[in-house]
């Protein structure tokens, strides 16, 4: 996990490999204290994972329910198309509340910075 | 070496409509109380069943109620064991409520916890759900220990 | 009238610790690839068996890192049946965070999503998770419109 | 469903019967609509409830995520063994947040009433 935080853009947290039971805990409180340390909106970068399952689905869940009531946004990034079809199952994609999908970091950069600045 | 005398099969077809879950239960309690289950038992039972067919009545029947749900029920002395048929295909998505992380999807997880064996087939022509559940689980456990 | 070549069989016995869940994946890999099985058919078999082996290690290994993960891999030439069996007892509880409901549970239902059979038994020695997936399900419903 | 409503008390539902995915979708439009009406703490009174499936669950679990955000509380009162096993089986009986189970509409009413005059 990489975490790159510029000033005035949101930040993005580079997720790679397999997010799957034994990742998770660890991701989880990573990313739980990075938002806790004031940084209501973040891009979750998924470009690179290329397994998820029901642990990884949580943890994007919890970062949205974390991000939301501190007036924050999850952004999730995702190309691999396995990974894709996992997340639709469990109705994810569908979800509208505080968070978007896109397929690129450029893309969500582009559509949550205009929020932001609003 | 089976007891004919308690070996009961039934089968029900109704019209895919939640109003005849009250029915499937009814004919699920009257089996197994035949059968000789406790009420501790016959309760867990009318609960699994009624969600494996209300699953069939609102993600298994394409055509609504023109559907039927299919219930057939099998008791041999120690077992009993309830399949849900519908006439629809698995559908592989959980629901989300005002684009949020829906409170509903506990059906299947009940199943399991209410049940011994929880069998979900995709088949050809439907979903088949098979519920099972053992009569006097303690004795068989003991004949684990004192192998006859 | 089974084809041989293609009847494979594989056990493997490991740790109850989710560090063990790539290994476990990469064997289902393994054989399901040797079987002809398609990526994207792989990959879901890889979800829905490291769901039911994560379930064997967080809920079904009363000892922890004392108890063993035990995965059965039968395939034939159409068909390929994973077992996944701890050495617990199934829980009926559903995880409740901080007072609220919980985001958790999708696990089971992702088996059901991504295979075409899943089976739960609580078994005497532990919980058994059997995963069904058919290879060529398009095929077989061709066969069905046009009979040999 | 019967609604007893007296001024300075909490409201009480009183349902009864089973609560199936058949009884589920009229209850539930009823009780919403009655905590939409300016009731935001409610007694959902199940004494007399003889069954209860996923459907009543998800119709607890939602009338919580409807008074909640309106700061009130759900008083549940449930007697029956059975419903209770299945309650507890899908962690209702361990919820805390805005939520309360009692085994009687009296003790739901002395605890609940001295919350809402504070
Ligand atoms: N008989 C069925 N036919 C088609 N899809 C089903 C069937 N049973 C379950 N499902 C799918 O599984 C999901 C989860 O089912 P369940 O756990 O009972 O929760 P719920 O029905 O409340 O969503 C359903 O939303 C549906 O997508
Ligand atoms: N192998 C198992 N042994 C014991 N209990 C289990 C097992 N698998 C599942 N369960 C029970 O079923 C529940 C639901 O499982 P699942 O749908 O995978 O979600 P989660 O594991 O995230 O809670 C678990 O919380 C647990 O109570």
């Amino acid at each position: 996990m990489e975490v790159q935080v510029l000033p005035g853009r949101i930040p993005i947290i580079d997720v790679d490999g397999e997010i799957d039971h034994y990742a998770v805990p660890e991701l989880e409180s990573k990313i739980m204290a990075f938002i806790d340390e004031g940084h209501a909106s973040i891009i979750l970068d998924f470009s690179d994972v290329s397994y998820i399952d029901s642990a990884g689905v949580a943890l994007i869940i919890l970062s949205i329910q974390k991000s939301s009531p501190l007036g924050g946004k999850v952004g999730l990034v995702v190309t691999n198309k396995n990974v894709l079809k996992i997340l639709d199952i469990v109705g994810i994609t569908k979800l509208a509340e505080a968070f978007s999908l896109y397929s690129s970091v450029e893309e969500a950069l582009a559509d949550m910075s205009g929020e932001q600045r609003g | 070496m089976v007891d004919n005398k308690h070996r009961i099969e039934r089968r029900l077809d109704v019209q895919s409509h939640t109003k005849n879950l009250a029915l499937i239960r009814n004919e699920v309690e009257d089996v197994a109380s035949k059968c000789g289950f406790s009420d501790a038992d016959i309760y867990q039972m009318k609960v699994a069943v009624s969600e494996a067919a209300a699953n069939a009545i609102e993600h298994g029947s394409p055509l609504g109620e023109k559907n039927q749900v299919h219930l057939q029920i099998e008791c041999s002395p120690g077992r009993i064991s309830i399949e849900v048929i519908d006439e629809g295909v698995f559908k592989a998505r959980l629901p989300v409520t005002n684009g949020r992380p829906s409170h509903r999807g506990r059906g299947i997880f009940l199943m399991t916890a209410l049940m011994d064996e929880v069998n979900i087939t995709e088949g050809q022509e439907g979903t088949i759900v098979r519920l099972v559940k053992l009569k006097n689980k303690e004795s068989l456990k003991e004949r684990e220990h004192f192998p006859a």
